[in-house]
């Protein structure tokens, strides 16, 4: 089998998974006869035609909507967003419609929004946001973010199959920078489940998407220097979280360290710390501590963005100070 | 003010000066008195929910379409069973006619346990996609990008549905309607979106809300059709919005159609309208009731006996009875149901610990036996037990 | 000095702002000659005039926007949500444009966005929300809840006097219940500081709005029933977090409970959480504990409400299983 | 395809078979030939961007406005020193002809540390309000709102200032356009809002984008005046701005103005338009070029030398050199001044404590000294400190 980018391991699901299902169909700006932003759709239309890779006016609200209309119909819309930071526009009718749908009125609405998300790629304030935080938040929605090309297709294809409606990120900084050979046949990787992306004793570091590879990084760099072996969770699901894992790998290593590139304050790090205190504060060593983006809009020159973001170094230097506590 | 309506050619046809035998609009005289039925039934089960809402029986407030039952009535007659609505606060007629029952509507209002919603959403908030009407949100315009990804599917299906959605001149303003008509324009769905115009939106009336001389103009902004009726006329209501339904069934697309009305109670109970110029409600009351016209048409142009109304209304009188009689039978919802179908998978949210009877799950952070043991599949035994440890 | 409602301290704030400065100005749906859903604006539009008090179109992104416009150019607009969950149809306006505006393109954007939000009113999901999640994890939006009548009087004269935005939620619950004494004078609350408002030695709870009250009835019933003293801390403003006041009880009680009302999964029980473990861990006799509302959307039902939200019988279970911890 | 542009006697006015002598739509032969100068250097400056660009200088995207330099140039001509204009990232002859200077612009796409944003923002996406243009936003239809707003604090303090919006056809679609427009023809805010209709949004065609036949049939809708004129011809797309502006100026409130132009270059560099129709892009640039347009006409039918352009030709390439030597010197942005100015108070947030160099707050869960030192007010020297504390 031959390595393919995350960029294609997505394209591939989506190619599958229109295949497989005739209800399946795709909608957003730009995707049709250009392939979108990020030719992520290239070729899409080419197979499966314009009625079923539908180009759409700008409007976000109206896409999200009829997605969500054509889901209660027996469809399976796959939403994409040009960035995902254009998200925001849709917030009411994710939050107020699509999440409650099920509850307040029997509605399914079995729907992906996907779209290129986060930084590292000098895209400014409107071009790298990482919205998890604002719908972890909302009952009713489900949220993937993947860190790897296996997990990329698996989980597309899980949300495309999931009754219920699935922001799907995509790392942009990742899109063709990271690969992977695709598991044979039908693979799919069930929502709500993380992964033990690298063993360890000392110290665990949960995260997801593009900090995976960072703290990857800063594991073998606290190996190498330090000695110290540290466990790399990759979350994988957002919403659901995996309690299981997470109080796992807490009551194998006592001692956290959460990394996100989102900014700090209102993040995801803080849901999972509260868990873990719930859960497992007995077994903790020391505080759980993040390490996370500034909180500031995400600047564009190299040199801001760098500072604002998460580093491998950030990792390291948090590690030791945890290990050492 | 019936003069606000720019009198058209187009949207008088089949009145006027018929005689009594010829049916207006193509209608049967049995859909003729079904209109009629449709409309009182309207009326008389909102007045019975002002009493029961008088007897603080109703939880939340209460929203009448006291004047507008013509447009609601004679808009959703021109669907056909497998079509489908989305109706708005002043749509209980609407739904009536795609087969919402008046027992239905009482539960809802009375926030019952065995409520179409099961007391999770107020008033008249629900759907049925089998009888064809969605439920709605309070976010105003939301309905209309739904309405258009519903209707896209039947046009990527090749069903030759029809979908309808109303928008209350206020929601003209917001870009959810603007962003769904668009969509659903560009898409050439087979969508009819009704602008109802009842002169207010809540206190404000609608020269603050657009400079637009007329609501039927935005269609051109949009490259659709655009028509325009009296919305106190039950039969001119139906044949306007017949036209855009059938335009729509014969894949030409989007059409508006606006009806203009008048709101002749506030925006809810609880409203007293001081804002309205003193007389204009009392002479469209006096001057253009929808049901007052329309029996006087029935009566005199249409050549139907008082005993063919009498007959309705009594009809409606013992249907709104039995119903509130059942409806007020119907138990309060099961606080446990509160966590299910959030999701179809999970099916039910987990009672939080401090409320499952059970100790902390962090006491001694030891995970507690029992935790997560609540779902939707061993339902009433595990609710039973449940309700049991919240005593 | 007679008692007042919270509701009408905060239309006194209003009156006095307006008063006091020609730049501020008010607009939203039907705040003008009706007075606003909930009565707040009476009496404003016919002292300062329609000029001043703005009836506008149903278009919170229209509003919000413009809002944003006129405080570029030196005015200060008070905007009205007519139910606070309406702002998430403003969300990409709030997030993206307005949050960034002095940050990415030095643009003052001194102004507020206030509304009657939360629960225990039988609203039902789109009348109840409490939407402080998605707001607080934005850098540049300041974010206000008081829970007293004082406070909203004086919490609201700061928002409306800073020159940052300040989103501005009021409990309807609390509009016509609570009342207070406004101090005589120009009664000011300053932003980011929190109130201790039962002091207390055994444990804390952190609270702010609605559940404030909870917090106090369930803080007597632990005092009489079981002997324990327990403090209670109103935050007041969410964003910026007061770190002192919320340090200073974990220190000195070493329990610490938190509650919202706010849905469990992302609200901001979660990064208090963190901050306590950041800075606190140490101090910590016991998990930081959370009592919230279920994470579903807000139903209408008495019965189902009163389940889903948190009530004073749920902080004096959770306080004893902190206390004996 | 000129054609595209309804010919309309108003939009004609000023040109045609006047003498050489006589200025079109009243303009001096000064501001003819400062017309003339305005597209030039967007033109040449943005041909500059491309060298950079390709040299990898520039940082992020790049956006062309060829072919597009009328329409920007001769709306914002139209305006006064005091009013307020809204650009986009096609407007970068909108914000030189509003005081924008090169070597800011070439700042900005370099991210330097001088540069308006100081790094922060990307390309155009910078404004001023001392000289009348506000920073955009990425989010499309945005600044409609806001521009309503601008104007509305005019009409509030009874200044005499107007505010110009720009959309692209693609933005007209959004919800924020709408709402916008709406509330400004409600408030009736002295705003022009001007559609550039380039003929596409990214690869999106305008068919694909509205079924209306002209985006000037929206201002129907909103009940306000709507123009159209051809974006390519530099002096009617002054004129029809003028009109509108003047309208705004005298009280009459929001005025829809559709420019009809070509996008002649992708969405961005990167973008090869292989979704462009085989000849499109060739037929615009040779039959329909603004600038070569200008350029006849002033040299017959207006009069001017070659000279008098030559001249022009020079002076921009000059300041072109010399901005871009001064802008290639200016350094990059120093980290930390990433911190400030989130909020006007406080105005600096503090480094992470992974970042600054000190040991952890969480530290044996003491509160390190220096936390929170860093602050705007004593900025340079905590700036040093943390500097060398982070290396
Ligand atoms: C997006 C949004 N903003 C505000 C409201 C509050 N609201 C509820 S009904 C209403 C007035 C609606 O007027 P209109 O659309 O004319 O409908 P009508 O009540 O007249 O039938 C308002 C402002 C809302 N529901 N949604
Ligand atoms: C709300 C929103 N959705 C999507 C985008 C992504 N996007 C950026 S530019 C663009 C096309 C814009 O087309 P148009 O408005 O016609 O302007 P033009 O580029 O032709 O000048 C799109 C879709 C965006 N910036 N904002
Ligand atoms: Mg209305
Ligand atoms: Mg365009």
């Amino acid at each position: 089998m031959a390595e393919i980018t995350y960029l294609e391991a997505i394209r591939e699901a989506l190619f599958e998974e229109m295949e497989r299902d005739a209800n399946v169909f795709c909608l957003g700006e730009d995707i049709a006869a250009y392939g979108g932003a990020f030719k992520v759709t290239e070729g899409l239309s080419k197979r499966f035609g314009e009625q079923r890779v539908i180009d759409t006016p700008i409007s976000e609200v109206g896409i999200v909507g009829a997605a969500a209309g054509a889901a209660h119909m027996g469809m399976r819309p796959v939403v994409e967003m040009q960035f995902i930071d254009f998200v925001a526009n849709a917030y009411d009718m994710l939050t107020n419609y699509v999440a409650t749908a099920r509850y307040r009125a029997d509605l399914p609405c079995p729907m992906v929004v996907r779209g290129p998300s986060g930084g590292y790629v000098r895209g400014g304030p409107f071009h790298s946001q990482n919205p998890e935080a604002g719908f972890i938040h909302t009952p009713g929605l489900k949220v993937a973010y993947p860190a790897t090309a296996e997990d990329a297709k698996g989980l597309l294809k899980s949300a495309i199959r999931d009754d219920d409606c699935v922001l799907f990120f995509e790392h942009k900084y990742l899109y063709r920078r990271i690969k992977g050979t695709m598991p044979a046949g039908d693979h799919v990787v069930p929502l709500g489940k993380a992964r033990v992306a690298r063993e360890g004793r000392d110290l665990s570091i949960i995260t997801y998407a593009a900090t995976l590879w960072k703290a990857l990084e800063a594991a073998d760099e606290l190996e190498r220097a330090d000695g110290l072996s540290a466990e790399v969770v990759d979350l994988r699901t957002l919403s659901p979280l995996d309690d299981d894992a997470i109080q796992a790998t807490t009551k194998k290593t006592n001692r956290v360290l959460i990394v996100h590139e989102d900014t700090r304050t209102g993040g995801i790090a803080g849901e999972i710390t509260a868990r873990i205190n719930e859960t497992c504060f007995a077994w903790l060593d020391a505080p759980v501590l993040r390490v996370t983006a500034h909180d500031v809009p995400l600047p564009y020159a190299p040199q801001l963005e760098d500072f604002v973001l998460p580093q491998t170094n950030d990792i390291v230097t948090a590690a030791r100070v945890l290990a050492a506590y | 003010m019936p003069t606000r309506v720019a009198a058209s050619g187009k949207r008088e046809k089949g009145t006027g000066k018929q005689r009594a035998e010829a049916s207006p609009a193509g209608l049967t005289r049995a859909q003729l008195l079904e209109l009629y039925y449709w409309m009182r039934l309207t009326r008389t089960l909102e007045e019975r929910l002002v009493a029961l809402y008088r007897q603080t029986k109703v939880i939340g407030g209460l929203f009448r379409s006291l004047g507008q039952e013509a447009d609601a009535v004679g808009s959703a007659f021109a669907l056909r069973p497998e079509d489908v609505l989305s109706p708005l606060i002043r749509n209980l007629g609407s739904m009536l006619v795609k087969g919402a029952t008046p027992v239905e509507i009482l539960r809802q209002y009375m926030a019952k346990g065995d409520s179409p919603t099961r007391g999770r959403e107020l008033n008249i908030h629900f759907g049925d996609t089998a009888r064809g009407f969605i439920g709605q949100i309070s976010p105003l315009g939301d309905m209309v990008p739904v309405m258009a990804g519903v209707t896209l599917s039947f046009k990527m299906r090749n069903e030759r549905r029809v979908g309808l959605v109303y928008v209350g001149d206020g929601a003209t303003s917001t870009g959810a309607f603007h962003e769904g008509i668009n969509f659903a324009a560009v898409e050439r769905c087979p969508l009819v979106i009704v602008v109802e115009n009842n002169g207010y939106a809540y206190s404000t009336p609608t020269r603050s809300q657009t400079l637009a001389k007329q609501f039927v103009d935005k269609a051109i902004g949009y490259g659709i059709p655009g028509e325009q009726a009296d919305g106190n006329d039950v039969i001119a209501t139906y044949e306007v919005t017949k036209r855009a339904v059938d335009r729509a069934r014969s894949g030409e697309g989007v059409s508006l159609v606006e009806l203009i009305t008048y709101r002749r109670k506030g925006h809810a109970e609880h409203d007293n309208q001081s804002y309205v110029p003193v007389g204009e409600i009392d002479r469209w009351a006096r001057e253009n009731d929808p049901i007052d016209r329309y029996v006087a048409r029935l009566r005199t142009e249409l050549g139907f006996a008082d005993d063919d109304l009498r007959v309705i209304d009594d009809r409606v009188r013992r249907e709104i009875d039995e119903a509130t009689e059942v409806a007020e039978r119907s138990a309060a919802p099961e606080p446990l149901d509160a966590l299910l179908g959030v999701y179809a998978s999970p099916p039910a949210q987990q009672p939080l610990w401090f409320r499952s009877g059970q100790r902390a799950a962090v006491d001694a952070s030891e995970r507690a036996e029992g935790w997560g043991s609540y779902s939707a599949t061993n339902g009433a035994a595990s609710d039973a037990r449940l309700a049991r440890e919240n005593d």
